[in-house]
């Protein structure tokens, strides 16, 4: 047993630590620190500066311009990167659709994206939900019908998550009615620019526009457009979700946020004194670091594990579902230490450069909102009840 | 014993009711909430005509002299509707104050006016430091011979943004935590020195902070004996939790009936979700919640205009508390079984679940008034 | 509204207040309220003094003896007796069974068993469960073949609480098996003396001899012992299962316990200082007494429904859940507050009579032992989860 | 990062459990239990003569030299056995005390034995006022020329009825809950004034109070420098909180594979109960809590042997809050998903069931340390 970095992996972290100290943007920083919005353009500058380290695409080939790192290296940078205020990286391109093009794609895909996903040049969407198919993800309908070099696709797609900055979706599509849900869906490159594709904004409870409505009508996409074979996209699909579920426990953001929440309980009062020495906030806060300990322990069990050569299977569902609730714990906590200042929705000072004076705590603005929007951790990316239906199944064979 | 509304409060209720039914669909609510004034002035006014904002108040001010339980009926329509009118504000709390602590001249000048709906009335009793402890002072008014001299800030004034008079409190003596020492001042929004500064409130209404700068008021400003305003800041707030107990019923109700209906109709996996059992024993918890929830509405009504006791501040603390833990609850687990859908911004359960959260930062939340139960717990 | 007492109902009050006073015997009030081990003597000295006093069967018509209580009586009663110390009534006979041969037997078993019942002559307990049908209790298995003027029984009951004291039992058998499960059942009344019968006890984790299995091999049992019609037991028993359920939120019970706990936490030192003046365990103690509050108002609501015309529904289902889950609560409570204390297992502290020096507190034996015992609350009389699946049928038309 | 056992420790684990399976049956247990010993002193013996009583010791004594990953690696399969023998109050507590405190006589008298399994030595380091606090000690030891007098009692030394010495804690000087003037004795259980108040654990195991009526002992049985106790004490308990670490997450294995088999066997409405949604996510979050528990089990495995810090502090007051809760969590609802089998003397769940729930009794309950945790809480 051991729970030490190697001498490479210490000096790995160094290294990770000089080029943050050295590259990350100041702004970009205290935006993320801060839980600020960040505009596409913040997302696309951090994005080259990562692209030109080579540290952009980090589990891909070395061939297509990525980098191998092991999940120990992986998990460092994670850690650190939360630590530091890095923006969270937006996956449909790096993470999502290329391992699917890397491993399924045509020669020709690979030349075409995989460049453009690298230099910036194109910004990924994922079509996968619809109004009717949400958790129950094979019963989607949109149709892709053949005609000639082309499919024609009509239908909707939605919680299309930064869908309004995207040139390009991924999308699954029916293309074939007479078999079983699952077994007629395939998986198709689109680009949002072509006729008869709209877009429109999903606002959420807390007023953000981060996810949307995509409608396709009479969409004419090429046949080269597919991905592998007609008819097989649900394996893909499949496939690209253990990449997903990984990190969706979100360890290393936890951690910022609850070094944030002690920050802001150690500026709040309440009777004249600091919050977090109030015996039971003290408490809450103390039970959360814990079960936070106990969640980071198991993320690197799961991380060592793949290391010696294991699959993540479906032990990373049940740190997904604990993963979430910690962080909408912090957050619920966070809401909580400013007390009545939590209902002021003072939008104003949501953006970084707002420099009048602020109505209580710097960093209060956003935390009500934060606290409502992050509601969706437990719902997206599977939700937590359908993680404990897969633990049920695959680990506990129920 | 009796559970059930009278006669009169059950007519009381259901004027209520048809008003907000009428009026205040979901649409018309995101258009008032999105107006300048931050509500509908045309249905704060139809309330008035329809002798609803003079319902805590005797009859010779067109009142009903209704308690505890005639406010909470009002008040938990009012939360059906998630109705964003300054009712609690002006009327039980800026009202209540009045009635209690002002002088003949103080009522005469604004209680007709409140309970007609003519007037409206916001009270500044919470600070930037002060959390939910609303002895925690700071705000100071010096005796200046013909008057007072008011310095300091009131924190989250709801319903400040618009209020024809504002009801403050400020130490006239004392230290920052000390009961005594504290007094209420009634204060013009436009007098030399008041500034307001406006924001809207995350569940969809309007409100300010109030800096105070030097604000001169005359003798005739202050609200009851000086220095002894403590007790009835403490007993106002205390009919004001019950109010809100209504209203939380309310909004809970609807948060409740709205998840039920999603999960009769939602189907995943060719079978409405309702048929799966982990959603039916959350929905039961959720229903256990709201159930409880009204236990404690009921009981907090049937004190709240009684004289102040320990037995009253712990019912209210307990309501306050459950309400608070229970507008959470299904707030979120209400969001949890809508999946996406609960979080979006054009369905109205997301801000059912908005208030319901934000009423638990109101007038203390959970653990805050956890804490004050329990420092008022009895040896058996 | 109105949430107070009527005059006669305050004079009831003083009345049952008046009674406790002079006849409950201070030995057995000290054992009950101290959770001490009571014995079938103690149980059959109560009941003797509360027949006399003519309120033993407190929903009987009175031509068989009984007294008809109003809800809001019977609520002042169970308020009182819990505050008193009054013993729980063993209900299978006059609160179960007699309602059943009230209503659905024969004129002759009338005669025959409501004054056995009354004078405390006749102890019976329930046979229901079996070890393959306990919460799916339609599937029963024991068999009742008529054979001339008598039944002849085979098979096994299980959970049958103090059958160790008891001479009847009634039974619910399957005479049909040709039908649907719920259609084949009959309602038997079996006298435990018969040849062929033997209990065998089933001690619980907490080491006490509260339950029984009882096995039944070719026990002759005479048909006039069969309530209502042969293959309609089921209907008895779902009528049963009404009167069942009111009472098991156990609110006065739960306040007992919490009054208890208080004494207790005054008494036990953290820190030096008495264990109700920590900020934690009195919030702790707080938020259960908040609870327990609620839940008696609910409580309150239901029996002035019932008074006012209602039928006790699934509420009653949604208040077992929630009045078990504050009972367990209040007994893990007062297991922490004794702290090392619960480790110790102190039988002979257990009984009254114990005159040697107490290990720690004098009450703090039982605790651990009834903490485990408890987890019975929300598994028997139909456990937590069976009842929230009828709120969810029954209410919900989930 | 390796968190797999190396081949050594994976050995020794191998060895626990083959003389586990094969010693430990459910039923020998309970007669075990209600022996008059309290456990097998064939099976201590046999623990002795495999050097697994010597594990923590050094080579010298026939030990392994092993750390917190060796003890817990024996300690997890004593656990998933529901083993009673005081391996944790003599091998763990008893020897580790005199490692760290006594001199090397007091080191050569006790140790061997100690490591070999023919002398079993118990702590009693709490009091009846104690509650959790090792701090809080009133037993006094006056000094008394040639040697010292001890007087006070001793609350809960588990496995004392059996010891051969004891270590006790004793206040030399210092108020009631100083850390300053606590020190450890030696005292034989034959001496005279001792007195042992034996009884039954509800968990099958055994153990006393002590009390202590003008006990003498010489100078030769204080254990450490006199008032300087405090510090080892807490490091000792820390290395015992560890090992108890194994024991639940051994025993929480086992409970959640009975329930396990019991969701796939049972059946009701003609499916096995584990085809219920609710019963099936519960199963998740028992498996759940049991890999936090085993998480947190490592993290203080790999700190329980290192130099005292806050971090070590932290760690371990952190493992046993999440033991705590998880061992009750599990017990609970193992039993609630059994029905009324899960509480049956019979079988053998419920047993694990009041072992989990014991522990959280030992060394202090999750409440107790989560006060601590938060007591030693980072501004960031």
């Amino acid at each position: 047993m051991n729970m030490n970095y190697t001498a490479e992996e210490l000096a790995f972290r160094d290294e990770v630590r000089a080029f943050l100290d050295e590259k990350l943007p100041e702004d970009i920083a205290a935006k993320v620190k801060g839980f600020r919005r960040l505009s596409k353009e913040d997302h696309q500058r951090w994005q080259k500066i990562l692209s030109e380290k080579g540290w952009y695409a980090t589990h891909w080939p070395e061939e297509y311009g990525g980098v191998k790192w092991t999940p120990v290296q992986k998990h460092i940078w994670d850690d650190e990167s939360c630590r530091y205020g890095v923006p969270r990286s937006i996956p449909f391109g790096v993470n999502m659709v290329a391992p699917v093009i890397i491993k399924f794609g045509t020669e020709e895909q690979k030349q075409k994206y995989l460049p453009r996903i690298l230099s910036g040049e194109d910004w990924w969407c994922q079509g996968y939900s619809e109004p009717g198919a949400g958790s129950d993800l094979a019963s989607l309908k949109t149709r892709a019908v053949r005609e000639g070099d082309h499919y024609i696709v009509n239908g909707q797609k939605t919680w299309t998550t930064l869908g309004q900055h995207a040139n390009m979706i991924f999308c699954l599509v029916r293309t074939n009615t007479e078999v079983k849900a699952q077994e007629g869906i395939s998986f198709l490159l689109i680009d949002m620019n072509t006729p008869g594709i709209t877009v429109r904004p999903i606002i959420t409870l807390d007023g953000e526009h981060e996810v949307n409505e995509v409608f396709f009508e009479d969409v004419k996409v090429p046949v080269e457009n597919l991905v592998g074979e007609e008819d097989k996209g649900w394996t893909y699909a499949k496939y690209l979700l253990t990449y997903e579920r990984t990190g969706l426990a979100g360890i290393g953001i936890s951690k910022a946020a609850l070094s944030h929440l002690k920050e802001l309980a150690g500026r709040r009062l309440k009777n004249g004194r600091p919050l977090i020495e109030d015996p039971s906030f003290s408490q809450r806060i103390a039970q959360v670091e814990i079960d936070l300990t106990a969640a980071a322990i198991s993320n690197l069990r799961i991380i060592a594990s793949v290391e010696g050569g294991g699959v993540p299977g479906a032990e990373s569902s049940m740190l997904k579902v604990r993963g979430t609730e910690i962080r909408q714990t912090i957050n619920d906590l966070a809401r909580r230490a400013i007390g009545p200042y939590a209902i002021p929705f003072v939008e104003e000072e949501l953006d970084l450069d707002y420099d009048g004076e602020f109505l209580s705590d710097e960093n209060a603005a956003p935390l009500a909102a934060q606290y409502f929007n992050n509601r969706k951790l437990s719902i997206f990316g599977g939700s937590n009840e359908i993680q404990k239906n897969i633990v049920s199944k695959m680990i506990l064979g129920l | 014993m009796d559970f059930r509304l009278n006669e009169e409060q059950q007519m009381l209720q259901d004027t209520v009711a048809r008003l907000v039914r009428g009026e205040y669909s979901f649409e018309k609510r995101l258009e008032f909430s999105e107006s300048e004034l931050g509500f509908s002035e045309d249905f704060w006014k139809q309330l008035g005509e329809l002798g609803l904002t003079a319902v805590p108040f005797p009859e010779e001010l067109g009142g009903f002299g209704g308690g505890g339980v005639e406010v909470q009926s009002v008040m938990t329509e009012l939360g059906r509707g998630l109705c964003i009118e300054p009712y609690l504000q002006s009327v039980v709390l800026g009202g209540g104050l009045i009635s209690q602590a002002g002088n003949d001249a103080q009522k005469e000048q604004w209680l007709g006016g409140i309970a007609s709906g003519e007037v409206r009335a916001a009270v500044g009793l919470q600070e930037p430091q002060s959390f939910y402890d609303l002895n925690n002072v700071e705000t100071r008014a010096e005796n200046s011979g013909d008057g007072y001299v008011l310095n300091g800030r009131k924190a989250v004034v709801i319903g400040g943004h618009c209020a024809d008079v504002l009801v403050v409190s400020a130490r006239t003596s004392g230290d920052t935590r000390e009961a005594g020492g504290i007094s209420l001042f009634l204060v013009s929004p436009d007098a030399d020195g008041v500034e307001r500064r406006t924001y809207p409130t995350i569940d969809g209404a309007k409100g300010c902070d109030l800096v105070l700068n030097n604000v001169k008021v005359g003798t005739d400003a202050l609200l009851g004996e000086e220095g002894k305003a403590a007790d009835i800041i403490e007993y106002q707030t205390g009919r004001a939790i019950s109010g809100l107990c209504g209203e939380a019923v309310g909004a809970m109700e609807v948060a409740c009936d709205l998840t039920l209906d999603y999960l009769k109709q939602r189907k995943q996996f060719g079978v409405p979700i309702g048929k799966f059992q982990v959603l039916q024993h959350r929905m039961v918890d959720m229903m256990s919640e709201l159930e409880q929830a009204r236990s404690m509405a009921i009981l907090a009504a049937s004190v709240a205009d009684e004289p102040q006791s320990d037995e009253r501040r712990r019912i209210l603390a307990a309501a306050k508390n459950v309400i608070g833990r229970a507008g959470q609850f299904i707030s979120e687990k209400g969001i949890q079984s809508h999946g996406g859908i609960g979080m979006t911004w054009e369905y109205n359960f997301a801000h059912y679940a908005k208030r319901l959260v934000m009423i638990n930062h109101q007038l203390g939340d959970d653990d805050f008034h956890l804490e004050r139960y329990a420092a008022l717990l009895q040896a058996s």
